[in-house]
């Protein structure tokens, strides 16, 4: 008989997220998903997770482009996920956004992004939202360990430690970007350490284990709340390839099997169990309603009807503004004046 | 009536809307006790407090960033970019980020922010300080783009741009900043997105606006002089583009110059040329002539720059060419 | 003659340039063992060593700053721009940088570097990673500007374009690197800077340049089954711009269409219509019709991204409009 | 009788800066100069003449928009940099980029930079030639605190560091970026940190003690050249305001007087005296030297003719490039022919 303790939600939702995970690729396998590009975030599930329980309601986040996990764990519907996904109007961007452009207002979602850093100042802005609308919402940027050498991320760490925001940077550091490693983009890995240089709290935590992910999460979450903003460095491991049709071939396969070792959801299992706090029976069943949720919002994906056409000049303004004149009746009507 | 500075007339819209709407919010470089490089926001942390001028580092792509995430959370700011000359800093930000964020998102929000900054020549201040990039702007779905000749227009459309849903970009002219009018602030704007005619007159329009509209004014004053008598038409905002006005004065005049402080190849004026060209095709007599900024960068000699950029003189030689045939 | 992909004819293209100049070397994120997002140069670290295929960390601006410097100082850089989507990121050192410096330094120097990226719509990789930017480039004075629609041209622009003393930015179609074409890479090229006339005919021109040259053979090859003769031309590269090519068609035809993927206001067919409605006032039937990408950013959804962009269909529609009248 | 040591060539090198920078300020106010903007060096004048003297001759180097006592210091023909300042054909640039446009490729200087942190990457590319091509030559990129906020220093930093290049970054920290005070701009003012952080050798040096910048500038650079690349800061005044018209209203009486008695110049004199170096009348006579140089350069920049208008399409490319065909013939040609 399963206790419930935020371990096992942690489990659960790291279960969810991996099978969320699973499911995509296999829809982008079979051609159906919208669009070129499709990463997972497998491995990464104890950030996802352990960051996003400490966390309130409330607070706001932007994510890199993979994010899927992250939005999972702050709630998001996965029916609505993998529509969007699939380039269907039901999902949470009516088809127009795709993986990479996945949003969600009312959970505080204010969007993935697919320039790497392209999100991170938007936290920064939305703490000084918090501070001056004194919501007391704390923003979180996740990002990669690429992230670390975009400028614009040290832009927005020292404005946050200027003025004292309610924001804090999480990075999601999974070893590679593409196919660099992060020791191959950097000299210096030890990214706490230029967080500090810039005013910010700052900690480096093992991504294999969630609870010690969400104590780090929480402490540095509390602290941006009470003035403090904060840094966060997950250390994982990217379990499979950068896009979902790469192969890795430029890691050793010694090099990933060990790195898939480092299995936060494997390893929150034998931790269960071990404490007592669960047993295999029930962690199976877990598994299992997660698969069956998953395969569901796959069935409601392919079901769900593509945007009409002509939704394409809907969105660029507001509502109530004009929509761009399509290139075809401009056309049209130059040719039927003159 | 009031006289009136260009400088004092922005200022205005922003004391008032700041005092209209809490969230307006103020951020950028020296825009708070330096008063900002041009002076605009000069005096107004006195009147709201460092809270709400938010003087910044000099980080344009984190203050564009900020911005946007302020606006996608209950705020609406006006952030300052001191040159538009620094765009390439903050292009990503602003095209990639402020203006397709409704879009991508399916339009669960926008992004209600107010880029201001101010272009052009006339200070010798180098190729990097006085450019016309309007055009990157105009190119760019998503984005409105708005740039007053006048004081008048100064205060309106900055008020008119800060009720708005949707990013706005407003260009000021550095030159202009000094420019004294007698305006008469209270009376009801022309609205947002419109033309105006400057000028009205029968042989030829000419299109035009930001400082331009006044070398067009000079340059049609000189050519009534001389028996031609040439409609102006100050554009005020690029996008939206009233081309509506600038038909109905072609389709009438039969002449169109389109005049552009900002180089010429694949700038606003070949938008204007091309609109202009397509949509009153049986009523030009001639071709619509394009005055725009030689494409070269802006040289700091105060003789090279204003060379560089079109002049009155220019444009009368135009139009006595055109109209004199 | 021989078989080659779009794809492979860059790669030889930077091979051969490699192997004859040792001062070539190519910077930018995963251009090494990863072989460049799209595959252009796969092989090549195995040739020339990390010391010439340099992987850089995702800095941008960095990396086309650390170009800017480099071609300053005796190498001959060519930077991988991952996406044309992030030039927004790196216009500053682009355009104020690169495009300036010969000028700003009064021709004490160039940078002779290449910036190769690739963008455009095909692979339904949304908002960020499919538009088509080449206007904002051809705006600002001092760069180059090639757009290949071949993979004949895609080796012979790029090996020309790494002969020249100033900067050039060297866009590719995403959705032409796996095109393959029988070529000559051996027979003497098209000087650099001049237009290629694709398809003769005698009804009406087609301009354009890049993916679009395809679409409108294409719609070329479906108008004949119609009865319509119509000329193409590919105007290869975008600066230097090769007008004369386009006006003698132009004159002939009568009739013309600007064809550009990227956004119709204020781009690339903007200032093709302009130039062509004043050059060729007298000989045009019709005002130059432009035929471009929509005014929004573009969607994921696949069969949106590819409504938003022009169609052979579209093509085929507008030209058949024109010459039935 | 002066003996010839470092220290008094550094004083003749600082004296000269100040006696140009006292002349050009002189002719921007009556008019003299071309452009609206115009930087102020003094204050500053240990950075330049102490990292310069560390640098060898071909080794290159880019600046800021305050950069004429750094140029100077690298041997800058006063006169030509007055013309160029003044918008005259026989300046450095042919009167086209002005005081904040100087480069030189004689002297290997790459250029002044209007955009704050704009020069900065460009060592880096230099770094990379000279590591390439064995030059031996290391680039050292000048440029204010302001620009230690700029994202893309770190990007620098962090290439130039990865790939071990002879590289220097030197930051004349003269403690304002336009109005605004170091501290208001950023939370963390010990910048060495920063630098360390990516991986870079790092000192901080006060900048009233030429020797002592020199000294730190020297194992700085000398350590770049064995490819490990680093970072000085110069800490220093900004004697005047931000520009020349600047009255610096936003800093007290009380704080500039205190500012500008860490005056290197004073400080270097009485250090002479004081070793018995050198005495005041020969020091007094550097002086007059300096004044009597400089008062030459404002003459042949005010004689100087101006570029001609045609000049204005040239070096738009290279010589053989066809010039941008102005608009005046264009539109003569257009109207001619239709
Ligand atoms: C500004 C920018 N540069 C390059 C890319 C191409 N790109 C997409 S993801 C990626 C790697 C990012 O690595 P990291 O930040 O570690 O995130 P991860 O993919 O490992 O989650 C790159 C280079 C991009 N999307 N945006
Ligand atoms: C990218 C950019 N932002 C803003 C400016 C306007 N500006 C010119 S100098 C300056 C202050 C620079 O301060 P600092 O780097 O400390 O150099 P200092 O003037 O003190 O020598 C500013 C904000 C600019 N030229 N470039
Ligand atoms: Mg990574
Ligand atoms: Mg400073």
């Amino acid at each position: 008989m399963p206790i419930n303790t935020p371990l096992l939600d942690f489990y659960r939702t790291m279960r969810r997220i991996r099978s969320f995970e699973e499911h995509v690729a296999d829809l982008y396998v079979r051609g159906g998903t919208a669009g070129s590009m499709l990463h997972l975030s497998i491995g990464e599930e104890a950030a996802a997770a352990g960051v996003s329980a400490a966390m309130k309601p409330e607070d706001r986040f932007t994510t890199h482009h993979r994010g899927h996990g992250i939005f999972l764990a702050r709630g998001a519907a996965p029916d609505r996920m993998m529509a969007e996904i699939a380039g269907k109007e039901v999902g949470y961007c009516r088809g127009k956004g795709g993986s990479m452009h996945i949003a969600d207002m009312a959970l505080g979602h204010l969007g993935a992004n697919a320039i790497v850093g392209g999100g991170i100042p938007h936290v920064v802005g939305a703490g000084l939202s918090a501070k001056r609308l004194g919501t007391g919402a704390v923003a979180v940027a996740f990002f990669g360990d690429g992230a670390m050498q975009q400028g614009l991320l040290y832009e927005s760490m020292n404005m946050a430690a200027l003025w004292e925001l309610p924001v804090v940077f999480v990075c999601v550091n999974n070893q590679y970007g593409m196919a660099t490693r992060i020791d191959h983009a950097t000299k210096v890995t030890a990214f706490d350490q230029r967080a500090r240089a810039f005013g910010l709290a700052a900690a480096m935590v093992d991504g294999e284990d969630v609870e010690a992910v969400h104590a780090a999460a929480s402490e540095i979450v509390d602290g941006a709340r009470a003035g403090q903003p904060g840094y966060l460095a997950v250390t994982c491991y990217r379990f499979f390839g950068h896009g979902r049709m790469d192969k890795s071939p430029y890691r050793s396969p010694e090099e990933e099997a060990a790195g898939r070792k480092r299995d936060p959801i494997a390893f929150a299992r034998a931790r269960l169990i071990e404490r007592g706090l669960s047993e295999a029976a029930a962690l199976d069943a877990i598994d299992t309603a997660a698969r069956a949720e998953m395969a569901a919002t796959v069935d409601f994906a392919t079901a769900a009807t593509a945007p009409a056409l002509a939704s394409m000049f809907r969105d660029v303004f507001a509502v109530g503004e004009p929509e761009p004149e399509s290139v075809r009746t401009r056309i049209a009507r130059v040719l039927a004046r003159s | 009536m009031v006289e009136i500075t260009y400088r004092d007339a922005l200022r205005d819209a922003l004391r008032d809307a700041m005092a209209a709407d809490d969230r307006v919010v103020v951020i950028g470089e020296e825009v708070g006790a330096y008063g900002g490089a041009y002076g605009v926001t000069k005096g107004l942390i006195e009147e709201f407090g460092p809270e709400r001028l938010i003087d910044t580092p000099i980080s344009e792509p984190g203050i564009v960033g900020t911005a946007v995430g302020a606006a996608m959370t209950g705020l609406r700011p006006v952030a300052e970019l001191m040159y538009v000359d620094f765009l390439g800093l903050v292009m990503d930000q602003l095209a990639n980020q402020a203006a397709k964020i409704r879009y991508m998102f399916g339009g669960q929000i926008g992004v209600p922010m107010v880029l201001r900054t101010q272009g052009g020549t006339g200070r010798s201040a180098g190729a990097q300080h006085s450019q016309s990039l309007e055009a990157w702007v105009m190119h760019t779905p998503g984005l409105r783009l708005a740039m007053p000749a006048t004081a008048e227009d100064a205060y309106h459309l900055l008020r008119q741009a800060l009720t708005l849903s949707d990013p706005v970009v407003f260009i000021e002219h550095k030159a202009l900043y000094a420019r004294k009018e007698t305006a008469d602030l209270t009376r009801a704007p022309a609205p947002w997105g419109k033309a105006i005619v400057r000028r009205p007159g029968r042989d030829a329009t000419i299109v035009t606006y930001s400082r331009m509209v006044h070398v067009a004014l000079e340059a049609a004053n000189r050519l009534a002089a001389l028996g031609h008598d040439v409609e102006v038409i100050d554009l005020r905002t690029l996008a939206p583009l009233d081309i509506e006005t600038v038909i109905a004065s072609v389709n009438r005049t039969g002449r169109a110059v389109a005049l552009s402080e900002g180089p010429l190849t694949a700038g606003v004026a070949a938008e204007l040329a091309a609109r202009i060209s397509e949509e009153c095709f049986d009523y030009l007599e001639d071709p619509v002539i394009r005055i725009a900024g030689e494409d070269i960068p802006i040289p700091v000699s105060p003789e090279l720059e204003a060379g560089s950029v079109p002049s009155v003189e220019l444009v009368v030689e135009t139009l006595t060419r055109m109209l004199s045939r």
